[in-house]
């Protein structure tokens, strides 16, 4: 199974296990991700005004790209998906949006075609858990494991269809596979501060601080995530307990992590 | 409403696509609003103020550039006004004012660390910056 | 050729002051056809009649074309003027000059124009009328009343008294629906056990009603006052006239853990059970998903205690046929899923409830034995947040909720906050509110006193999110008169969930061929006017299938339902419309096409004999309109590829011969 | 060019005359002239073996002979289908229009029918004699001879062959076919891809042409009406001698629609047209619009199944649609 | 030379509970439309017969629109689900003959709509009038 894949700036940069060991496990599990070719920043958020063209060219492009190889496109950061696929929903459903955005595209038009995965769902609906678990070499057995969605992969949920975006199962669902423990605690899905923490970190450590308390609380020993940001603002509000990319835990369990040391 | 006023509402309604009108006062956007404490103006505010055409103080009130843009307020409204929505497009309406940007690449250097990820760098400037 | 009266009005100046009459009059009197012409100010009027009905005499009429009003206002005034001057009501036809013509337009030539038009093409219509007699068919005087919930009870006990058959099917192993499941009510406080319970006896003991119990409707057929129902009785496997009900069957039985429905699940049962003490039958049910005896043969534990020897694990579901005059839809409503509503917490705390499941856990006979603790821990809760418009009131584009307010909910809150302060005064009860909706009688009265004698917190803003903390939960909620955001740790959360009709509601409808809205309850024949009938003729609506109701206005729509069946039990005959389809056999093909468009089944075939023009005789498959189950929509007729099919009332001549007026 | 010749359907007939099966055969004889071959009812051996015909002529579809035979023939009656003719019979099942009970319907294969339109504009008038086979032998009184090749003089409807395969028969002979796919609705969409002047202007020049001599009706499978409304007086459009344009645009359209969903598209309303106007491309609209709208359906595929127009969902295309989508 | 205005001949077949309820609203809310406009009453959309519409023309009529009740709220339950088909049936072979698709329409109008039926036929109205005289349609032995 082949896919388009779209690894976006961060992860060639500061968040780069997101990145390798996301390919690495793909390849344990059967999956070649075939990264675009040229590609731009996607813009780390998705403007939601109508009249914002430009800034979601990049986006397109991205999906353009996927088309014209065929494939679906596959992404890993919370933010990159966020943004492809809220575009991608914007030129689905608004024609003058659309309409605007064709005229800036120098080849054929592009009208939302492309099917987007987040890893997460590549693993859920392409890969099967039952796959995961079969390849699954170094069970996390015993481990307690608190998910940390945030805000991206869930809302707006009408576009992202992800999961129940109050209620989510599909990282917990990863934990368990791997052998470890999901623990489920309230402020999965609040928000970590985002982008806020660049002009007022104040208010970011704030709002990680109880994220962090409820998975402590609940018994986490350690935070999972899919987002660099979140990542970050954890770590800078003083987490005590380590806050890890999922694709470094998927790594871990299926026996590929060391390999990147080396 | 003044025609100006009328003129900034319109542009806020079309910029944003939301339409105030079918908000019922229930509150829960600010219920919902994890930023709400920072904010002078809460989201069921800024619903209800771009409805009545006074945009003014919400121009220039911080409360813009409190918002996480974290979609809970869209997620959980029962009448689907999205709020989220709105602040995005009062915020676009304050930062495309000449001058009115909040960061330039000088400020950056001093706000970020080692650790800081590419992906908070762009979002800022998206958010404070037009 | 017929003698056609012209009857032009001028309903005051509604008509005159845009159109001239006089100059209608004269035009339309040199049409074919055309005997007598004449305007006046109101033909509606006595007066208008007494010309009308006069004209007819003297000019020997054979049709009359009055050009007035729409038809939809006066038509059958002026049938019943024609028929008490001895003409056939149908031989009268309207030309709408007021609504379609003198109101819409402003110039009196252009008015005057247009009503000499219209009132030609009513003229060319009535040349080709025809006399029209309505058929007739007989009514069978048993009502079938479907929910065996208080809106069935009360419509069941209604028509038994004035003297007919009744039979309620429900699909539960017992009658009493919601209302048994409730504690007490609003705004009196009466328990709904000791004003529901004697009314289910009432319904067992009275001679008239025959209760099916878990029990379902699966196929109706015919038509309004001869229905024929298909009712299946589902295998309860208790022979249900031995059974004494005496519970030692679900007392013995071992298998524990079945989840209680009746409790809402917040408790268990035994495989074989009797819902609650005062079932309506009080007759024990095994249920086949948990009793081993079943799944796998081991055990008959119920079958050795069982003195009266009424346990039978070999029944079958057994199916009734019936022959009804009428049908009472009284199908009920339920609490929507809180599945997606999670930032309530619902699935994610056993301390979130609905209202319907506090009412349980307040209720005696529910699995709290009536004490208030919470289902987590069993701990009395200290602090109570109510929710209300949970998945009401939303927005048409939003997934999760209802558009419509659930109407009940405001009322049975302010009952809940009321009872808890009252038996705990020590509990703390919060009310968050969009709007406090309480019009009713004494209903608003009931709110003050939960806020002032009773001390309430009520507040304006709604629930943002739930977080389970440790035993608590987080209520984070808006203050919108405060402009604040609160934080309560509250120990048990209630939500007001929104009411949505049974899911049986929706394929009973198609049965019936009764139309529902979009959320799926029934509608009325007429908003205002025929609120408890269904536009299908013979069915009646009672109870919150057809729009969320509270006990009061569900038992008057019940009694409401009840005498409309009785007045239509009470008929004879019906007499319908003569307006119906009719094939003419020498031109059917027999070929299906107008029963495959057909929505009443109206339509049948049988194979008939024709004598040749050869002397020989054939045989061909004609098609037959039963008349009383018509509606006259006519779509029969297009279907029909040799035109052997045409409408009474609406023939192709009649409307081709408009067309022609028209276009002339 | 038929692979089954003539002896052997002759051979099948007269033993299932003889032995009591049927008793009677529909079957092709000829007429004025060899190529003029008209629909009898063969009652007996000796008709059979002199008069019945089959070759590259015998276009004509039995299935609606049978609406009037099947009432007043008493036992069987053996008739003849090629593929195109089953799903006629199979429509005609579906409208309850016979017994089938008392019909033995025997397939036969069909390599395709000539047009004798398409030899005369080769040959000229004057034909006095035709030997049909894969190479057709043409001699004109004007003692001229031709050979053309049959393939080059097909029926319209032939070339564009929907089915080789029988959907309805009793018995079968020589070997079965498959469902062909045709470009029988490129002209369609050719039309439809003109300007509306230029669509009128076609079918004004068309139908201007039409004598209304009603033999596109009465040979059409689909009119089987005990009494067509052209002849009903009540009914509005009975039958008149042709006044002016639209009188004729409204007699086919009416016509069309009639059949509309029920048209197998057989064909034979253009065969015999005498004034060889393409009457088929009026039912091909109906049939590509409903296979467009409402999904795919061929009319007498299955008996039984409901047509389009006696059927619907609730997410129909509504009509202010059709335009761009029947475009398309 | 005096030039007269152009008015077309517009037939509406509507149905007897909701569009004739709909036009009747426009009565009682005094909306206007053009007189060119006449109204036959049928009691469904279903009724109407695609010969009475190809009468219609046939007879000099400039447009014919049918009005029904909309898809869902038949009185009937489901005549208006035929009239949709039947007539994008029609008016597609009306338009591959080169009649002008302008001429013919369905429009759902429900009892409570009496502003859409005003407008509606006005915009109707205005679009055929655009056309001018039906040529291609009409029968001239019935013109004077």
């Amino acid at each position: 199974m082949k896919f388009s894949y779209f690894p976006g700036c961060t992860l060639k940069n500061k968040a780069k296990d997101l990145d390798i060991y996301a390919r690495k496990c793909a390849e344990v599990l059967g999956v070649t991700l075939e990264e675009i070719e040229n590609w731009q920043c996607c813009g780390g958020v998705f403007t939601t005004a109508k009249d914002e063209v430009a800034t979601k060219l990049s986006s397109v492009r991205i999906l353009k790209d996927a088309q014209k190889n065929n494939l679906d496109l596959v992404t890993v950061c919370s933010a990159c998906h966020n943004v492809v696929k809220q575009t991608n929903y914007a030129m689905q459903n608004d024609a003058e949006f659309a309409s605007k955005v064709n005229r800036y595209m120098a080849e054929d038009e592009y009208n939302g075609e492309t099917k987007i995965y987040h890893y997460l769902e590549l693993i859920r609906d392409v890969i099967g858990y039952d796959k995961v678990k079969e390849c699954v070499v170094n069970p996390l057995a015993g481990k307690k494991i608190a998910a940390y969605y945030g805000c991206l992969l869930l809302r707006p949920n009408s576009v992202m269809r992800m999961d129940d975006p109050e209620n989510p199962t599909i990282i917990e669902d990863l934990i368990k596979a791997l052998g470890a423990t999901p623990v489920v605690y309230s402020y999965r899905n609040e928000c970590c501060g985002g982008y806020v923490r660049m002009e007022s970190p104040e208010l970011a450590v704030k709002k990680s601080n109880t994220v962090i308390e409820s998975a402590k609380k609940a018994g986490a020993e350690v935070i999972v995530t899919a987002c660099p940001l979140c990542k970050y603002n954890l770590e800078k509000s003083g987490c005590d307990i380590p806050v890890v990319y999922l694709t470094e835990l998927l790594a871990e369990a299926l026996g590929v992590k060391e390999d990147t040391n080396e | 409403m003044s025609n100006s006023k009328k003129y900034l509402r319109e542009e806020i309604i079309r910029i944003s696509g939301v339409n105030p009108k079918k908000c019922m006062r229930c509150g829960k956007c600010s219920a919902t609003c994890p930023a709400y404490d920072e904010m002078e103006y809460h989201p069921h505010q800024f619903v209800y103020m771009v409805e009545n055409g006074n945009i003014e103080p919400l121009l220039e009130s911080e409360s813009l550039y409190r918002c996480l843009t974290c979609f809970a307020c869209v997620e959980r409204c029962p009448r689907s006004v999205e709020p989220a929505k709105l602040v995005e497009a009062v915020r676009l309406a304050a930062v495309r004012k000449q001058g009115n940007n909040r960061m330039t690449a000088n400020d950056v250097p001093e706000l970020i660390d080692d650790e800081t990820p590419q992906q908070l760098i762009v979002s800022a400037f998206r958010k404070y910056t037009k | 050729m017929q003698r056609i009266g012209v009857f032009v009005c001028w309903c005051g100046s509604n008509i005159a002051g845009t159109v001239d009459v006089v100059a209608v009059a004269e035009a339309l009197k040199k049409e074919p056809g055309v005997v007598f012409s004449a305007n006046y100010q109101y033909m509606c009027s006595q007066a208008g009649q007494d010309l009308i009905k006069q004209a007819v005499k003297e000019h020997n009429l054979t049709g009359i074309v009055v050009c007035s009003c729409s038809p939809r206002m006066h038509e059958a005034t002026f049938r019943k003027t024609a028929a008490a001057a001895g003409l056939n009501p149908y031989m009268v036809e309207i030309a709408n000059i007021r609504e379609q013509c003198s109101w819409v337009h402003k110039e009196m030539p252009i008015g005057t124009e247009k009503a000499i038009i219209l009132g030609k093409a009513a003229i060319a219509k009535v040349n080709l009328n025809v006399p029209l007699t309505p058929g007739e068919s007989p009514v069978t005087k048993r009502a079938l009343v479907i929910g065996g919930g208080i809106a069935g009870i009360q419509t069941a006990l209604d028509i038994a008294d004035a003297g007919f058959e009744v039979d309620i099917v429900e699909k539960k192993p017992t009658i009493g629906g919601k209302m048994a499941q409730l504690d007490k009510t609003f705004p009196t406080l009466d328990c709904a056990a000791c004003i529901l319970t004697p009314k289910m006896v009432d319904v067992a003991q009275n001679e008239k009603i025959r209760i099916f119990s878990y029990s379902e409707v699966t196929e109706v057929k015919g038509f309004v006052g001869n229905f024929d129902v298909k009712i299946k009785k589902k295998a309860r496997y208790v022979k249900e006239e031995l059974c004494t009900g005496c519970g030692a069957c679900t007392e013995k039985c071992p298998m524990k853990k079945v989840p209680n429905d009746f409790n809402l699940n917040m408790d268990t049962k035994r495989a074989i059970y009797i819902p609650f003490a005062q079932a309506v039958p009080k007759v024990a049910t095994i249920d086949p998903d948990y009793c081993n005896m079943l799944k796998n043969g081991k055990c008959g534990v119920c079958s050795k205690v069982c003195t009266a020897g009424a346990i039978d694990y070999t029944q079958k579901d057994e199916f009734i046929e019936e022959k009804y005059g009428a049908i009472v839809v009284a199908t009920g409503f339920n609490p929507i899923s809180m599945d997606k509503f999670d930032e309530f917490a619902y699935n994610q705390s056993k301390d979130v409830i609905t209202s319907l499941e506090f009412e349980r856990l307040t209720n005696a006979a529910g699995p709290t034995a009536g004490k208030l603790l919470r289902p987590s821990d069993g701990k009395h809760p200290e602090k109570i947040v109510f929710v209300q418009c949970v998945g009401s009131r939303c927005d048409a584009c939003n997934e999760k909720g209802k558009e419509y307010c659930s109407k009940i909910c405001c009322m049975y809150t302010a009952k809940h906050a009321m009872l808890t302060r009252d038996k705990y005064p020590d509990t703390d009860v919060t009310v968050f509110y969009i709007d406090v909706r309480t019009p009713g009688k004494n209903f608003d009265e009931f709110y003050r006193r939960a806020v002032e004698e009773y001390g309430v917190h009520y507040i304006k803003g709604m629930v943002g999110k739930v977080s389970p903390e440790g035993d608590k939960l987080m209520v984070q909620a808006s203050d919108l008169l405060d402009n604040k955001q609160l934080k309560i740790e509250a120990d048990l959360v209630v939500l007001a969930a929104a009411i949505e009709p049974d899911k049986s509601a929706r394929p009973l409808a198609t049965m019936l061929t009764a139309s529902m809205d979009t959320n799926d309850f029934f509608t009325e024949a007429h908003p205002k006017l025929r609120p408890v009938e269904s536009p299908t003729a013979g069915v009646f609506l009672s109870g919150a299938c057809q729009g969320p109701k509270d006990i009061p206005e569900t038992v008057a729509q019940a009694g409401a339902a009840a005498s409309k069946v009785i007045g239509l039990l009470a008929k004879d005959k019906l007499t319908g419309n003569p307006c119906v389809a009719h094939s003419n056999e020498l031109m059917c093909n027999g070929c299906s096409s107008c029963e495959r468009v057909c929505p009443y089944g109206a339509i049948t075939y049988e194979d008939k004999e024709f004598r040749m023009p050869d002397r020989t005789t054939q045989i061909r498959r004609i098609a037959v309109v039963n008349p009383a189950v018509c509606q006259g929509c006519g779509c029969c007729t297009v279907a029909c590829p040799s035109g052997a099919m045409d409408l009474k009332g609406f023939a192709s001549e009649q409307i081709m011969a408009e067309v022609d007026a028209i276009c002339k | 060019m038929q692979k089954i010749t003539r002896d052997v359907l002759v051979e099948k007939a007269v033993s299932l005359l003889e032995n009591g099966s049927v008793s009677c055969v529909l079957g092709w004889k000829k007429g004025e002239f060899d190529y003029d071959i008209t629909p009898a009812v063969f009652e007996s051996k000796e008709e059979l073996v002199s008069d019945f015909i089959f070759d590259d002529f015998c276009g004509a579809n039995f299935s609606k002979y049978l609406v009037q035979k099947t009432r007043k023939v008493e036992g069987k009656i053996l008739v003849f289908l090629k593929p195109c003719d089953t799903y006629s019979f199979n429509q005609l099942l579906t409208e309850h229009r016979f017994d089938r009970e008392k019909v033995y319907a025997v397939g036969i294969p069909c390599e395709g029918m000539v047009d004798i339109g398409k030899i005369k504009a080769i040959t000229g008038d004057g034909i006095s004699s035709i030997v049909c086979g894969d190479t057709i032998k043409v001699n004109t009184i004007y003692d001229e001879s031709f050979d053309i090749n049959a393939k080059d003089v097909l029926l319209e409807r032939c070339i564009n062959c929907k089915s080789k395969k029988h959907v309805a028969y009793d018995e079968l002979i020589g070997e079965e076919g498959e469902v062909i796919e045709s470009n029988r609705f490129d002209e369609v969409a050719r039309l439809e891809a003109m300007t509306p002047d230029e669509r009128f202007a076609f079918w004004q020049n068309e139908l201007s042409k039409c004598i209304r001599c009603n033999a596109c009706r009465d040979v059409c499978p689909a009119c089987t009406c005990e009494k067509c409304v052209f002849n009903n007086p009540k009914s509005g459009v009975e039958n008149k001698a042709p006044a002016n344009e639209f009188e004729e645009k409204m007699f086919h359209i009416i016509r069309a629609f009639h059949v509309a969903g029920r048209c197998t598209d057989c064909g034979e309303c253009s065969r015999v047209c005498p004034q060889n106007i393409p009457l088929h491309l009026l039912n091909r609209k109906f049939i590509k619009d409903i296979d467009s709208f409402y999904g795919e359906y061929q009319a007498g595929a299955e008996v039984g199944s409901r047509a389009p127009l006696v059927n619907y969902t609730t997410e129909d295309i509504e009509p202010c649609d059709v335009f761009e989508r029947g475009n398309d | 030379m005096q030039v007269k205005e152009y008015k077309p001949l517009i037939v509406a077949f509507c149905c007897n509970w909701c569009s004739y309820a709909g036009a009747d609203l426009a009565g009682n809310n005094r909306l206007n439309y053009p007189a060119d406009v006449k109204i036959i009453r049928v009691p469904c959309s279903c009724r109407v017969n695609p010969m009475f519409v190809l009468r219609a023309f046939q007879r000099g009529a400039d447009g014919v629109i049918l009005c029904g009740c909309h898809p869902g709220d038949c009185h009937y339950t489901s005549g208006n689900y035929y009239t949709r088909r039947r007539m994008a049936l029609l008016f597609s072979m009306l338009d591959y003959l080169g009649i002008e698709r302008e001429r013919t329409r369905v429009e759902w109008v429900s009892a409570a709509e009496g502003a859409k039926f005003a407008a509606t036929m006005n915009d109707f109205a205005e679009k055929v009038a655009a056309l001018g005289e039906n040529k291609r349609l009409e029968d001239l032995r019935c013109k004077k």
